[in-house]
């Protein structure tokens, strides 16, 4: 076997790109605390959550090229895991009477909560995986939609676990930034990491040339369930994370509103790059908020210029068309990467903000 | 016994319309329409005058039911042909992914439209109230809308396939359906197929959405949403581009819900979706090209 | 037992929301200020718009009369966009704003976030008409409020008006499982049916609100030996009118019940010359209230808006702002603490719709006068008038 | 006048030039072979030629007027038909729905029912086995049975050019001659242009007409095939001997 490409030059050659991400996400968040005002806060933290879910969702859907439905669905479980794990026990007993003893007395800080709400995403998402992974095309996502409904159902009328569509009150709420945005980045580093592993690139092989890949003796079942299982955890915490953003959860929260906003935010950004997912999302949030702040009414000279109710959304829609019309494969189809002459050297780099000192060389 | 293969015939007829208004038009341009259950609200919100607030004043649903019957296929067809030239031309050529992205989104602007037009509360119309009436059938009661809704949808899917087997265009549509390039080197014209396909799928939003109206008496923005999801599961089950696989697995569907729902016990029957689900997922497992594949969309090694 | 126990509970849920607690910040100039965090588009636009009316009816009516505490009161606003991340935005913006008392959604799941903000900064806040248990103390905190009737309340109503007045002794109960209101009416009904002597449940059964036919569910009451006396049908808009339409059409003929959320004349015509229906409502949007006043109230509300109410939830909004505006003049002051102090030592405090009373355990309604609507030929008007004999119990209300 | 005339065309897929500045000629009825070796670009100028993916550069007139980049539907109905390597059999449809497809574009003109009848007829003369099976689905049938139907569905357009890219691609040489047979009668019978893409040059040469040799996207040799048969120039071209 000729010596393989060394991991750590691999590594090194792609680390720009979660760099320049993350330090998008910094930026972000220093303008947030500067700005300092509270809706502008929560705001930002729902961008970052957002970030979790399509960075989640783009370890699976950009690197198998299946669109899955049903990754929502992991979310919800997350959400709940984490309610079950950071509520106090009083309130539990008042809400999930079913659920066993230890874990009703039990109360973890968010922190290790949102983890283990994770992990427990992630089981189920390995549980389903091995069954779903051995179908392709639409019939998966037809697959993976079913999985959503059934988890949507089954967690709406199990009264003594979730109660039911009654919402779930008391997750302690967090309205610092900090915490969801380490939660961003680290699902950045995670997904950047896994793409450029042994699974990331047999998979990325079998997305493009699936004859080729089955060829080579890929087994392709067995890296999607790596993509599957990891994409399920890190939509797991950001369904924590969610639910401590917000502080109270209903299953209709994570259903089919949830799942095309989501997808959504990947294929306008790109879905086959880490960058298309992270910038989708950064940009479609900042579209919608641009678009509620002038529904909300734009003093305009003496007079207010404001949207009429409703036309945000409308407008949403169409931008959304246009953009996929005029840029079919999304708006970040390529990487973000420093230029060659840095010593990263990969490839022509897209628009590549230089405002960053990355040093790698 | 027989009250149940009424219900389940009724819901069967449907789902079953919604899947082969999705299977017309995945057929001939591989697109899962998601705005197609927002046709199916639309075709029903052209009845009323745009108002928001809370009695509906009935605009064109006074008309007789002959003239509304085709008033509404019209709307229907009309709106799904428009969309096709206004939105879907411009993705010829782009990913089933993006393509799909592209209807969901056309959907939310559908949606929201009437949202603003007629604002969220569901507005009320007796459309077609004769239709309501009990009537008895070897035993089973049942509304007379019932009874029309199983007659007019077998009714519409022999004609159907009477004009996809025996009519020139539908024969063009086929081929188009099965290799889109080599039918366009024959001299069939593209968007004229294309645009066919789309009317003939508005035409059945628009059918849908009359039995809608007439059995749940509301013009609701959401209505469309609960049938197109079945309907879409359908399509897939059915075996994704095959028209007969699509009404087979919506008439499966329909029965396999109405049948959930009186076997169940009653702690058990509101889990009842998570049992038909649970289903779908089996048949994808066994059969994942669907109950009757259609040949060519196999993709050949 | 309980009691103790709900108490800690209080306690430990006011720990983990109060990580700051707002200054009694009053507005700069000097006027009280009122945040309505509600939803201005999308889905609950509907239901949030109506009662916000009637709320600005009273606002506009005490600043006439000279203002509160000599103050005018001054009114901002933020859209939820029936979104729930919104809807914590929005309840962020009106505190930053200034809002001494924050309104909130009418429905408890899109109402919840925005409250949870205003009792994190220590502010009162009222939900516009949620008749869930949870609207107040229970689900968000000490200083939260609902100004509408609990929704087990409107099912212990007719259940026990239909056994009185209607000698209807065999129920059957119908829940539609996917909203939690229709859950808290049959709540109230399952509470009240023991108590009443010989009367029995002759069946039940579920469905959904977007179930596109409930053929299933019918054919089962059919199939009992004697069309039951009354239907307990637990369900709201949409999916109401479609069950109740299949019902009629399959010839079943008993006597319907249902909350208040199907009150209103606007879905009638949908299900022509429906009879023997029957809804509770706090006042009635037909022009046949036993109380002038309210014919009177519906009246300004024409003027101010160009429509009748559509439904009788317009009207708790206006109990809200009357009963806090009561509760800070008691106080003498906007302190949130004081203000609840006041609200709790209410005791069937007269307003314009039926008593009120709130307690320390519960910010809500779990007894109240109810009107009683009867749709007859298609025609809906008042028939009677209803208290429950005894509250709804607190152990009924949290099953 | 030329029927066909393809001046300088060039074809890239992203940065993969297949076809440069190709030239040739096609008068009415003449018979002309496209040879060369696998990837020299012949099926790539087929598929510009029948409007399937657009050349990058240069012009194509069919009877006097331009057809780059024209939609297929649009050049077919001029009466260029084209038959695409890999036999595209609509395998769902019955033979005769295959064939009838065919007819769709003239369904506009007065009596094209009675021309259609007898154009099936034609073919049905021209390929026996296709009316035994006319009902049967066209999926069912050999291959060599499929090649004809293709090439009679062609026919069903009532085409000025036919073009056929690789006819003998997977067939045993038996079935080819046959299938040659029939196109060299059926070019005798009615006045017919043909363009063929034949891999084997020896097919071309026994066949006879004009030839055009490819190699990486160029024309190399262009004459008559029987003269061309045995030069060195061929085998030279064909296995790049000499090749500096």
């Amino acid at each position: 076997m000729t010596n393989l490409p060394k991991v750590k030059s691999v590594a090194l050659r792609t680390i720009s790109t979660p760099l320049i991400l993350s330090a998008v996400l910094v930026v972000l968040a220093l303008i947030t605390v500067a700005y300092g005002s509270r809706p502008f806060n929560q705001t930002m933290i729902d961008i970052f959550v957002r970030v979790i879910l399509v960075t989640g969702l783009y370890i699976f859907v950009g690197n198998s090229g299946v669109l899955s439905f049903g990754h929502i669905g992991f979310t919800c479980l997350g959400a709940y895991a984490a309610a079950w794990l950071t509520m106090p026990p009083m309130m539990k007993e008042l809400s999930f009477p079913g659920l066993p003893a230890w874990l009703k007395a039990l109360q973890l800080p968010y922190g290790p909560g949102a983890v283990l709400a994770g992990i427990f995403a992630g089981v189920f998402a390995l549980i389903f995986g091995r069954i779903l992974m051995r179908l392709s095309g639409i019939a998966a996502s037809i697959a993976t939609f079913a999985m959503l409904a059934m988890i949507n159902t089954i967690y709406a009328n199990w009264e003594s676990v979730t109660s039911a569509t009654n919402s779930v009150v008391g997750i302690p709420i967090v309205r610092t930034i900090w915490p969801y945005l380490i939660g961003a980045i680290a699902a950045v580093f995670i997904a950047w990491a896994h793409a450029i592993s042994r699974h990331g690139l047999a998979l990325r092989a079998a997305r493009d040339e699936p004859t080729a890949a089955l060829a080579s003796g890929i087994d392709i079942p067995k890296v999607r369930l790596v993509a599957f299982t990891l994409s399920g955890a890190v939509m797991g915490l950001g369904g924590a994370l969610m639910a401590h953003s917000i502080g109270v959860v209903t299953p209709d929260t994570f259903y089919l509103g949830l799942t095309f906003i989501t997808l959504s935010m990947l294929v306008v950004g790109g879905i086959g790059t880490l960058t298309g997912a992270v910038m989708g999302v950064v940009l479609l949030s900042l579209l919608i908020q641009g678009l509620r702040w002038l529904e909300r009414g734009v003093p305009v000279g003496e007079s207010t210029f404001a949207l009429p109710g409703g036309l945000q959304e409308i407008l949403l829609g169409v931008v959304m068309i246009v953009i996929l019309a005029r840029r079919p494969s999304g708006l970040f189809a390529r990487e973000f990467a420093l230029p060659a002459w840095l010593g990263a050297g990969r490839g022509k780099s897209s628009a590549a903000p230089r405002n960053v000192p990355a040093g790698d060389a | 016994m027989l009250q149940v293969l009424f219900d389940a015939l009724s819901l069967g007829s449907l789902y079953a319309l919604g899947a082969l208004g999705i299977a017309l038009i995945f057929g001939v341009m591989r697109l899962v329409n998601f705005a197609h259950g927002d046709v199916i609200a639309f075709s029903v919100f052209a009845l009323l005058w745009p108002s928001t607030d809370a009695v509906a004043i009935v605009f064109a649903g006074q008309m007789p039911w002959f003239l509304l019957i085709p008033f509404i296929l019209a709307v229907g067809a009309g709106l799904s042909v428009l969309s096709e030239i206004v939105v879907f031309r411009r993705f010829r050529h782009a990913s089933p992914a993006t393509m799909m992205i592209a209807s969901f989104a056309l959907g939310f602007v559908i949606r929201y439209f009437l949202l603003m037009l007629f604002s969220s509360r569901p507005k009320s119309i007796s459309l077609l109230p004769a239709l309501s009436q009990p009537v008895e059938i070897l035993g089973a009661r049942m509304p007379l809308l019932q009874l029309i809704t199983i007659l007019a949808t077998i009714v519409m899917l022999f004609a159907l396939s009477v004009f996809v087997r025996k009519t020139r265009f539908g024969l063009e549509m086929r081929a188009a359906a099965e290799n889109f390039t080599m039918a366009r080197m024959l001299g069939v014209r593209a968007n004229r197929v294309i645009m066919g396909a789309f009317a003939l799928s508005g035409a059945l939003a628009g059918a849908i959405s009359i039995i809608l109206g007439a059995q749940t008496g509301t013009a609701d923005i959401q209505m469309g949403g609960a049938v197109m999801l079945m309907a879409f599961i359908a399509t897939v089950i059915g075996g994704l581009g095959s028209l007969e696989g699509a009404v087979l697995a919506g008439f499966l569907l329909g029965a396999a819900s109405v049948v959930m729902q009186t076997v169940l016990p009653p702690e058990a029957r509101p889990f009842r979706d998570a049992f038909v689900y649970g289903a779908v997922i089996l048949v994808l497992l066994f059969r994942p090209q669907g109950l009757i594949s259609a040949r060519g969309t196999k993709e050949r090694v | 037992m309980i009691r103790t126990r709900l108490l800690t509970g209080l306690s430990a849920l006011a720990l983990t929301l109060t990580p700051m607690t707002g200054a009694m910040a009053e507005d700069a100039d000097g006027n009280i200020v009122v945040g309505f965090a509600t939803a201005e588009t999308g889905f609950m636009e509907a239901y949030d718009k109506p009662a916000q009316d009637a709320a600005m009816i009273r606002i506009d009516e005490i600043n006439a009369a000279g203002g509160l505490l000599g103050k005018q009161i001054k009114v901002v606003n933020a859209d939820t966009k029936t979104d729930r991340a919104e809807g914590a935005k929005a309840g962020l913006s009106v505190l930053d704003a200034g809002a001494d008392m924050v309104v909130v959604s009418c429905d408890y799941d899109f109402g919840a976030p925005a409250a949870l903000t205003a009792e994190s900064s220590g502010k009162v806040s009222f939900f516009l008409c949620a008749e869930s248990i949870k609207a107040g103390v229970q689900g968000v905190g000490p200083h939260s409020f609902s100004a509408s009737v609990l929704a087990a309340v409107q099912g212990a109503t007719m259940a026990q008006w239909a056994y009185e007045k209607k000698e209807a002794r065999d129920f059957y109960r119908l829940l539609d499982t996917s909203y939690v209101y229709n859950k808290g009416v049959c709540d109230g009904f399952d509470w009240m049916l023991p108590t009443l002597a010989d009367a029995k449940l002759a069946g039940e059964d579920v469905f959904k609100n977007d179930d596109a036919s409930i053929a299933a569910q019918i054919s089962r009451i059919k199939a009992l030996p004697k069309e039951p006396d009354a239907i307990m049908l637990c369900t709201m808009m949409p999916g109401a009118v479609s069950a109740i339409k299949q019902i009629r059409a399959a010839g079943i003929n008993s006597m319907i019940l249902n909350g208040s959320s199907v009150d209103g004349s606007y879905w009638l015509s949908a299900v022509p010359d429906l009879s023997n229906f029957y809804v509770p409502v706090q006042g009635s949007v037909y022009g046949d209230d036993p109380n002038p006043d309210v014919i009177a109230f519906n009246a300004l509300y024409k003027e101010k808006t160009g429509g009748d109410p559509a439904t009788q939830y317009t009207y708790p909004g206006y109990v809200m702002i009357d009963v806090w505006a009561k509760a800070v003049e008691r106080a003498g002051s906007i302190d949130a603490d004081a203000v609840v102090g006041e609200l709790e030592k209410m005791d069937g405090e007269p307003t314009l719709f039926g008593p009120r009373t709130f307690t320390p355990e519960l910010h809500h309604q779990n007894k109240a006068r109810y009107l009683i609507a009867e749709v007859k030929d298609g025609k809906p008007g008042i028939v009677d008038e209803w208290t429950i004999s005894e509250p709804v119990p607190m152990d009924a209300l949290l099953k | 006048m030329s029927l066909l005339a393809v001046s300088d065309v060039t074809i890239r897929y992203g940065r993969l030039t297949a076809v440069r500045e190709v030239a040739f000629t096609l008068a009415e009825g003449e018979i002309l072979f496209i040879t060369g070796p696998n990837g020299a670009g012949k099926s790539s100028l087929m598929r510009a030629i029948a409007g399937v993916t657009p050349p990058a550069g240069g012009r194509i007139d069919f009877g006097g007027t331009e057809i780059t980049g024209r939609a297929p539907e649009e050049i077919a109905r001029m009466g260029l038909s084209m038959v695409p390597e890999g036999r595209d059999v609509f395998g769902s449809l019955s033979i005769e729905e295959n064939l009838m497809l065919g007819t769709g574009m003239h369904s506009r003109e007065r009596g094209w029912k009675a021309r259609a009848a007898s154009a099936l007829e034609e073919v049905y003369d021209t390929f026996p086995i296709l009316k035994e099976r006319r009902h049967g689905q066209a999926g069912l049938l050999s291959g060599g049975q499929q090649q004809m139907l293709v090439i009679g569905r062609a026919l069903m357009t009532n085409p000025r050019l036919i073009a056929i890219d690789e006819p003998s691609l997977g067939l045993a040489p038996n079935i080819t001659d046959q299938v040659y047979e029939r196109l060299i009668a059926l070019r005798a019978h009615r006045k017919l242009t043909l363009l063929i893409v034949e891999q084997s040059s020896t097919r071309a040469v026994m066949v006879g007409g004009r030839m055009i040799l490819m190699r990486g996207g160029q024309v190399l040799l262009d004459g008559d095939a029987g003269a061309m048969g045995q030069s060195e120039a061929l085998q030279a071209a064909y296995f790049g001997y000499g090749e500096h």
